[in-house]
């Protein structure tokens, strides 16, 4: 990726993440979330990965910020009343954030093999399709795709996930199963108690 | 007595409304295919067409005055058609007619003669009410004006409108 | 050119204002929202390590894996999340986590 | 860098949405009219033509109508654009923009022609030649959910608000099953590619008309069972997802006045009218690509003769546009055939029938493929 196409995206990233936290209505804040999303996004496929991409957009933009929204404005939050502030608060809090941004760049400084850029580490397509070969060829579609000379990133996901990490993805599946049935029985209204506030 | 209207059992294939989407559609297509071939009678296309020669016998337009074969005008400005109006849409301002005019026995006549088209109704009322037969419902729909003034029709586009009459014409009578 | 050291100072920023959220905003569903913040802040680190570190000339697909996990984990807390904050919603009638003191006794 | 794919990218992506699909958009809502008249016995528009008594003729040359939509843009630019007091302004601004920039977003990734021979350079007709197609069209289709969910609140009033709450739930519901449902189509295909979808359909036959090619084979019509499950509860979503007829609750007239947009005029509302042609068209594109071998012409493999001769490509791109004006023109006659669902039959709909069926589906697939193994 050219450099200028990378800084910007790092600008709409952190531009609107700041956006997040500096603006007072909640659903500026989650738009400003989703083109944050969109940045991070564009990151992804800088790094080749179309499919985490792709996938940041889709559930996160797509799903989750809307259930967000959704949310908010079913619950009609306004602008938060300015409180008093907490002094020892917000400067201890702000402290910690410096802080940890200071030690991350202490930490990558002294990171020497964080100094390479992205085109001393070059993919090699050819010789991964050669090794495939070699290894017995189990998926001919992401061998051919590579002889071609494109980077087959969502089949290569699917092997992965699906040969190396299929107990791990069952595990998943289970977790969002007893999600759902948890947002079931906790957003069930309990009819024994009156609610008073007429709604 | 009340009573139960029994729910229809469904079948099968009514439950799962497939079939019944596609009957729908045929039907729909059906009407689509048979405008594209022509075999549709379709609405009129109106300033083109006009629809001036199916109207009938009992239509009411536009009101308008009428002279009779002689040429004298018929209304008396009795004003009865301005009372009996129940928009108020016609304005009478009666005058009597001098003595050395030709007709001077028939001692009045309307100065003006305004029928504010904007408001009539088209409802007949002036030409029933009428006793000289003056003023009749003709078969003009398209009034237009791009001013209110030009809507208030005047005696002048009455008489235009209306032309000549002849002979006493009563309800009873086939038009002539 | 881009190095590495970019992606996860990039990353580490996103991560920390996504911090500064948790710790300085007082509305539940904005705190919320910044713990996705941080969430991706590491994915991207994570995106960026594999892409950095190829195996055999093709990026490091386990880093992705973890990802992808981080991902429907992070889906499955936010609707979770969110039930419990409606819940909350519905009985306190607010969303500013200074009025929710009844863990406090 | 290699300017030559500049230049031939920004003529693809100028000469496809400027020239392509926001013309298509005018025209299928002059279309949307006419079928409508059509259906219903009437004649529809045919006046707006060519106005020769404004420069003295006597007649004016009426063109069928096809100078309609003109007309009815010079009208929505003309009207007065109203923005009521009590909305909130700048999401009032953005939400009508947000409707109309996902539906064009899509069409990147969607091939609407095979290739196209320039100067000896064989050119890929589609804008980004991505690994993830239908992932794309996915994620950026989500987003089209934030235009109107944002006009509904925006306006700060009860039926818009109404409307976008509704839109927003059916929209989450029905990505379910569109997601689903294509997950069948991909695991035949095993690409992820559009443009290698399509000629791998241009080769062996189409998915769902598999009568030359490779695609004569009886695995290939045991798999026509799923596939054209796939393809109903694929086509039914889209209806839900592009908020048309059978599905149209986020607007519906008469519980919602107008809905979303009800607070909206002039060239606003005009925006989230295009938006919504501009995704049916859209949608068609996807349908036509995934399911009816976007542009190739049926029982001739002509991939290869495109790559050397020119006139094969034009042919390949007015095939697309054939089929997806085809399939708009279904989009139209269901919308005046079928009457509209209550909210809650489509919700119910959306989660306890088709989403189901999409997933079986998927299992049927894989069963199908484990047993037959083309």
């Amino acid at each position: 990726m050219p450099q200028p196409l990378f800084y910007l995206f790092v600008a709409v990233m952190l531009g609107f993440g700041a956006a997040v936290v500096l603006l007072r209505n909640p659903v500026s804040s989650a738009l400003s979330l989703v083109v944050s999303f969109a940045g991070l996004a564009a990151l992804y496929v800088s790094l080749n990965a179309y499919f985490a991409g792709v996938l940041q957009v889709l559930v996160y933009a797509g799903a989750v910020m809307v259930l967000f929204l959704f949310i908010i404005m079913l619950m009609d939050i306004r602008e938060e009343q300015r409180r008093r502030i907490n002094k020892v608060a917000v400067v201890g809090g702000a402290a910690l954030v410096v802080g940890f941004v200071v030690q991350l760049g202490g930490v990558l400084a002294g990171y020497e093999a964080g100094r390479k850029p992205l085109d001393r580490v070059p993919l090699q397509l050819t010789e991964a399709a050669e090794a495939r070969r070699a290894a017995g060829n189990v998926s001919p579609g992401i061998t051919a795709d590579l002889e071609r000379g494109t980077l087959p990133d969502t089949k290569l996901v699917g092997e992965a996930l699906f040969t190396r990490y299929h107990l791990q993805l069952q595990m998943v599946g289970v977790l969002l199963l007893v999600a759902t049935v948890g947002v079931i029985v906790i957003s069930r209204r309990e009819d024994r108690v009156v609610s008073g506030r007429g709604e | 007595m009340a009573y139960v209207v029994e729910r229809p059992k469904l079948s099968l294939a009514e439950k799962l409304y497939f079939p019944s989407i596609l009957k729908g559609l045929k039907i729909t297509l059906g009407h689509f295919i048979r405008l594209m071939r022509g075999r549709t009678k379709v609405t009129m296309q109106y300033p083109e067409e006009k629809w001036d020669a199916s109207l009938p016998a009992h239509y009411r337009g536009a009101p308008t005055l009428v002279t009779d074969e002689v040429g004298r005008e018929r209304c008396v400005a009795c004003q009865l058609c301005e009372f009996i109006c129940p928009p108020r849409a016609i304005t009478i301002t009666p005058e009597q007619i001098p003595s050395e005019d030709k007709w001077a026995k028939v001692e009045k006549r309307p100065r003006e003669f305004k029928i504010d088209m904007i408001r009539c109704i088209y409802c007949g009322m002036c030409e029933e009410v009428c006793p000289e037969q003056a003023i009749y419902l003709r078969k003009d729909y398209a009034i237009t004006g791009t001013t209110r003034e030009e809507m208030v029709h005047d005696k002048k586009r009455l008489y235009e409108l209306g032309g000549v009459r002849e002979g006493l014409v009563n309800k009873w009578n086939e038009l002539k | 050119m881009v190095t590495l050291n970019d992606y996860l100072i990039a990353s580490g920023l996103l991560f920390g204002i996504g911090l500064a959220g948790v710790v300085l905003r007082r509305n539940i569903i904005v705190i919320f929202m910044c713990l996705e913040m941080m969430l991706s802040a590491a994915n991207l680190s994570l995106v960026a390590f594999s892409r950095f570190r190829p195996t055999g000339g093709l990026p490091d697909y386990d880093g992705q894996m973890l990802v992808f996990f981080i991902i429907t984990v992070a889906t499955a807390e936010v609707a979770v999340g969110l039930a419990i904050i409606v819940a909350l919603f519905r009985t306190k009638r607010t969303v500013h986590v200074e009025d929710i003191t009844s863990l406090s006794g | 860098m290699d300017w030559f794919l500049v230049l031939s990218s920004l003529i693809k992506i100028s000469g496809f949405t400027f020239l392509v699909i926001l013309p298509f958009v005018a025209l299928s809502s002059l279309a949307e009219r006419k079928v409508s008249a059509y259906i219903q016995d009437r004649v529809g528009p045919n006046r707006v033509g060519v106005p020769l008594t404004i420069f003295g003729a006597k007649k004016d040359f009426p063109l069928f109508g096809l100078v309609q939509p003109l007309a009815d843009g010079l009208k929505f630019i003309l009207k007065e654009d109203l923005t009521p007091k009590h909305v909130r302004k700048f999401y009032f601004w953005l939400a009508p923009a947000l409707t109309m920039v996902p539906a064009l977003l899509t069409c990147a990734v969607i091939p609407f022609g095979s290739y196209l021979n320039i100067g000896g350079r064989e050119v890929k007709m589609v804008i980004a030649d991505l690994n993830v197609g239908p992932l794309f069209t996915f994620a950026i289709a989500s987003l089209g959910v934030y235009g109107i969910v944002l006009a509904g609140w925006a306006s700060n009033s009860k039926y818009p608000f109404l409307g976008g709450v509704r839109s927003s739930s059916q929209m989450i519901s029905y990505e379910i099953a569109l997601g689903l449902s294509v997950v069948p189509v991909l695991m035949v295909f095993q690409e992820l590619n559009l443009g290698m979808i399509v000629e791998e359909q241009d080769k062996n036959g189409w998915l769902l008309l598999p009568l030359w090619g490779e695609g004569l084979s009886w695995q290939r019509w045991v798999l026509l069972v799923p596939m054209v499950i796939s393809f109903v509860v694929f086509t039914i979503a889209m209806f839900a997802e592009t908020n048309r007829m059978p599905f149209d609750l986020p607007e519906c007239e008469t519980e919602l006045v107008a809905g979303y947009h009800t607070e909206y005029s002039s060239m606003k509302f005009a925006m989230f009218f295009l938006g919504e042609y501009a995704a049916m068209i859209i949608g068609s594109g996807l349908i036509v690509t995934l399911f009816l071998g976007g542009w190739s012409i049926p029982f001739l493999p002509t991939a290869e003769l495109a790559k050397t001769t020119w006139w094969m490509g034009l042919l390949h791109m007015g095939c697309f546009l054939t089929k997806v004006a085809a399939f708009i023109f279904f989009f139209m006659w269901v919308r005046w055939t079928l009457p509209r669902f209550r909210f809650d039959q489509l919700m119910r709909l959306g989660w306890v029938f088709f989403f189901e069926l999409a997933l079986a589906n998927v299992f049927l697939t894989a069963l199908i493929l484990m047993i037959v193994k083309r």
